[in-house]
């Protein structure tokens, strides 16, 4: 069919701890087997090794080596899944589902003044998407990129990666580094301007972006989160409600593992 | 015993003839579009469709999956485009493939049912109706047509009556006696019966106390239900004549196998898609192998082999 | 939320208090004495012991018992020496501890039910009985108790008439409506309800072709069963008043505080002992330290505390 | 109470394939965790790490080194959890149920004439046996053993060892090594005389070593096996039918967990 999906055998070729229970994990494909394309905001679906654990954990992408064949994954631990992945040992094989999700339309952001907004474990899809738009804005000579990311603590994770592609501001919950606050606290504080605004994070943050993006009236995308069990379209898990019927069903439910993660702000209702 | 031969995989139910035993358990495979990428859909026995209602249906608020151990929980609530879409889309789409297609039927009402059943009626790549009596996630009475067996037997003559292919009523394991279920669909005219839809489960998230579901329960599916799952089928076939197609938790060929040998004429894969989205063939393998090494001439030797 | 605080763990039930709500399951513990070597019996609220019936039952043949994914069947099909032995032996060995002590109760006919629960009339370590309607291995008619309303109305009415101490009526998950079940025996004077009892299984193995346990099928138990065992234990408690002793699949302390939240007074860990050993403990500690950083005064605040 | 029963974290400190599906663990106990005594014929139960098999694995203790605080066990691969086992790596951690069983009499059995009847995959237990018979024999200056071991093929283990504490039979099924045919054929075959036979292996065998013992009416010792739930004696999932009414439950029906797994040929109706 159209997408080039399926389930894979990875092999582990690094895992580190970036902060307190967050590790990243980079895992190659083999020979032949790697995926053609790889966008930005997609995701892919991590099996446990444990057989009473059936479900995919679905992780998005933080970064995409096509010539090494190689996927990082930056996630937290949450509970046995990611507990399992955290525990990895380099050479050990990991089984995968992907390539997910639509992923970011880099047509539209690059060249412009972007603005990534990262909520925790929410920056790590945008990693990979500030990668991209740079190597565009590169050979376009133009556009920009300005990433706020927000923590707890400053615990921080992967603010150094994101400075080699653009400004970056840091937020923390409690102000012990940064703007103290979140992240849309930040952006309006320091009225950060953007023609495009993406941002990936919890969903109390992502509806604080989706009304400055409206007030602002400027695109924006957004990287949505549910409970999924397929993960490639088939069970209607994992669905977000639309403002438009849905292509799938009609009945104004997208499902985010294929019509999203990524959704223009105006299409979903959160 | 152990004397390879070739084996003819094919079964038939109720005047269709299946290709092999292995099908697609209703919902756990939309129509078969999002499983083109990972198995070639004219390997299969047949595609069971996901739940079809006769207007467009949207379903549950979410969450409406969680794992738990050995298994999921599902509260869908049977979103679906409604049968024109179906028609239209879903339908075409399987015209490319010589495998056999079920469409399974959901509704509030009876007159819902029959609605989409006589919708159907003409359709010609609709070779069976699979009629869901049993979603334990709809609210407006239709889990009552599949736990009381006057409801049910009523509800399947009136299905049988309007419908042009034949029919399988789908029995729900949340009753006493799935053998007293299987003989009042069996009395109400249906062709087949399939077995089993999900258990209702709940999961409580004890941090947050609250329910991980929306829809507080949910239907429990995967391995964790595959032993109860061979009881109800062993007990259905000892019960009604009929054939029965045989699910819940399987995730390799043994379970089919299992099944089989249990009393079911054909089984159908359904949660473990999402562990392994390659299952199905692999289970039309690996029973196809078993058949020839038990030097069988017919993969229906093994139903209701093991009494 | 996080305030740590020193939390009442005490549990009442029927008058009954027990030192915290965590208990054993029936058939899981022996009497205690087994178990011995690996907890501190008077570390939990009660040991609730093996069947006990009027004379001595040899049980099923074997094999009795067999794994499935996340969890096992079991087919012992109540062996136990009876009531004079156990008397003798068992209850005397429970004297040493100051834990409550919960006697199961089983029988072929009312009359054997009546018969045992008379003949612990007098026995002062005996706290409450459990009245075990819902055995599903015992073939002579036994399983008819617990999955009829009326016949449950009507056993629970003659021990509760004959019954010295409180009584608990345990109800098979193998029915339709475990709410109606629990409203028979609270309007027949059960003092409490525990739940739930195995859901039958049936395992097969496909290279011999034949039935792994002897008895065919098998009680399922272990963590594949807890999300049914939530579920019912909700729906029971929105159903009667009595208090309800949660089980089914507990393999730690949030398993224990689901059933709680759910609506159990008391809970009691079965099969995941032969995983762990020292489970009950364990859920014993896990629970106080739970409840402690939720800031609860008592335990008991937990019970159904989610709708 | 009585005996000395614990789960324990055990630590691999070797692991080898004997022959097709056969492996050899060895698995050492932590300080101050040790068993003060194991008797040959007692059994451990292995825990799988997958949480869908949550039963112990019943299997032999096959050698005991006291002072090095480890385990030897042999096992057939025979399903998912001794495939499990039998990939164990050094240095990984196994948890472990023991030590279980009741094991055999050694008074009963030193400074006579001992025959050990192994097959198959029963010979495991018998090797400690010998080693424990062998040593109390050198010390009392008198005893001898002679170890009957039936195989499928040629494919022998652990028949070596045996070797170093008495006279050694080969049997094999088909032919390929030994004498032609099962261990209780080779014994009336050679006319091997025992004072006291002791025998573990599948049942039709010990059927046949139970009918020779009555017929020579010398003691017999058998080990049995059967579907285990807790192995502690609380569930009554593995009894065996008993002559005389059972000292549990009264009515003949032995657990073997606990009275066993080794009884008197004429205690037990098999
Ligand atoms: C599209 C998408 C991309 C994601 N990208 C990342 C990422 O890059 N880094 C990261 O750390 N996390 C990410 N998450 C969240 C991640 O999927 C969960 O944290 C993870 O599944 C938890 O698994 P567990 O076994 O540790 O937790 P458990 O709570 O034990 O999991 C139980 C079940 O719930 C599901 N689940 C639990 N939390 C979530 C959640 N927040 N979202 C979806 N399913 C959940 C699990 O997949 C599993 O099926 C993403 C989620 C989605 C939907
Ligand atoms: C007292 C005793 C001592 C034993 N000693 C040894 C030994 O030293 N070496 C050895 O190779 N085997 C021994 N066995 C047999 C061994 O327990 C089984 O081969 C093993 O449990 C199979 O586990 P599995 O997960 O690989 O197989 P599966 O078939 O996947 O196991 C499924 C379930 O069945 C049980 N089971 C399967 N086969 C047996 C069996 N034959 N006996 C008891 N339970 C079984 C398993 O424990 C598990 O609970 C012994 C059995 C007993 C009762
Ligand atoms: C996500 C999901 C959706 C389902 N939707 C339907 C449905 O629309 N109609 C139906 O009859 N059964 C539905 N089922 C039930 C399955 O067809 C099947 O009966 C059940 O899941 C047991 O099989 P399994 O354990 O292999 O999944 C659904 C199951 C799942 C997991
Ligand atoms: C081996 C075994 C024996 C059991 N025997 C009894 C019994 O004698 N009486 C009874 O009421 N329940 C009996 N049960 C049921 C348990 O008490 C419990 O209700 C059930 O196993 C569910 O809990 P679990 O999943 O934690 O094991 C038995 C269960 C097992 C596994
Ligand atoms: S997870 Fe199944 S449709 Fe998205
Ligand atoms: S295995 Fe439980 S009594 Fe022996």
């Amino acid at each position: 069919m159209s997408s080039e999906k399926a389930k894979r055998t990875l092999t582990v070729t690094a895992c580190e701890a970036l902060a307190a229970g967050v590790y990243s994990l980079t895992l190659q494909y083999r020979e032949g087997e790697a995926p053609k394309e790889v966008r930005p905001g997609q995701f892919v679906g991590v099996y446990s090794k444990d057989s009473a654990r059936i479900l995919p954990r679905p992780i998005s992408i933080c970064g995409w080596d096509q010539k090494k064949r190689e996927l990082r994954l930056v996630f937290r631990v949450v509970g046995q899944g990611t507990e399992e992945f955290s525990k990895c040992q380099l050479g050990e094989s990991l089984d995968v589902l992907g390539i997910l999700g639509n992923g970011y339309d880099l047509a539209a952001l690059s060249g412009r003044k972007v603005l990534l907004l990262g909520g925790g474990i929410g920056a790590p899809p945008l990693l990979e998407l500030a990668r991209q738009i740079h190597a565009e804005n590169e050979k376009a000579g133009s556009g920009s990129i300005t990433a706020v990311l927000g923590y707890r603590t400053d615990d921080l994770f992967l603010e150094k990666e994101f400075a080699s592609y653009g400004d970056v501001v840091i937020t923390t919950d409690d102000g012990t580094a940064g703007f103290h606050g979140n992240v849309v606290g930040a952006v309006r504080d320091k009225s950060i301007e953007a023609d495009v605004i993406c941002a990936c994070g919890p969903m109390p943050m992502l509806r604080g972006v989706r009304a400055l993006a409206l007030e602002r009236d400027i695109p924006c995308y957004l990287s949505l989160e549910e409970r999924m069990a397929c993960g490639v379209g088939a069970c209607l898990g994992c669905v977000t409600k639309t403002a438009q019927v849905d292509g799938h069903s009609h009945v104004k439910n997208a499902r985010i593992c294929t019509e999203g993660p990524v959704f223009e702000a105006r299409e979903v209702l959160i | 015993m152990e004397s390879k031969k070739k084996t003819d995989m094919s079964v038939a139910i109720a005047g269709v003839t299946f290709r092999n035993p292995v099908m697609t358990a209703s919902g756990t495979f939309g129509s078969g579009m999002e499983y083109a990428d990972f198995v070639d859909l004219n390997r299969l026995g047949a595609v069971v469709t996901k739940g079809v209602s006769n207007v467009p249906w949207e379903g549950n608020p979410t969450p409406r999956v969680t794992e738990v151990p050995g298994g999921m929980l599902n509260a869908i609530g049977l979103q679906n485009p409604g049968v024109d879409v179906f028609i239209e889309r879903d339908l075409r789409f399987l015209e490319q493939f010589s495998t056999k297609v079920i469409v399974n039927v959901c509704g509030h009402t009876v007159e819902e049912y029959l609605d989409v059943v006589e919708r159907l009626a003409d359709e010609k790549r609709v070779d069976m109706l699979e009629i869901n009596v049993s979603c334990p996630n709809v609210k407006q009475g239709a889990i009552a047509f599949g736990t009381r067996a006057d409801a049910l037997f009523d509800i399947t003559q009136k299905v049988k009556k309007a419908a042009r292919q034949p029919i399988i009523m789908k029995l729900t394991p949340n009753v006493t006696s799935i053998a007293e279920m299987a003989k009042a669909a069996e009395a109400g005219g249906a062709d087949a019966i399939s077995l089993i839809n999900t258990i209702t489960g709940m999961k409580i998230d004890v941090e947050k106390q609250k329910f991980v579901l929306a829809n507080k329960t949910g239907g429990m599916s995967g391995p964790a239900i595959h032993p109860i799952a061979v009881r109800m089928v062993y007990e259905a076939y000892h019960a009604v004549k009929i054939p029965i197609i045989g699910m819940g938790g399987i995730s390799s060929w043994q379970d089919a196998a299992e099944l089989m040998l249990a009393g079911a004429t054909a089984v159908a894969v359904g949660a473990m898609n999402f562990h392994d989205p390659y299952l199905t063939e692999k289970v039309a393998d690996g029973l196809e192998d078993y058949a020839s090494r038990h030097g069988l001439d017919s993969i229906s030797q093994l139903t209701g082999a093991v009494q």
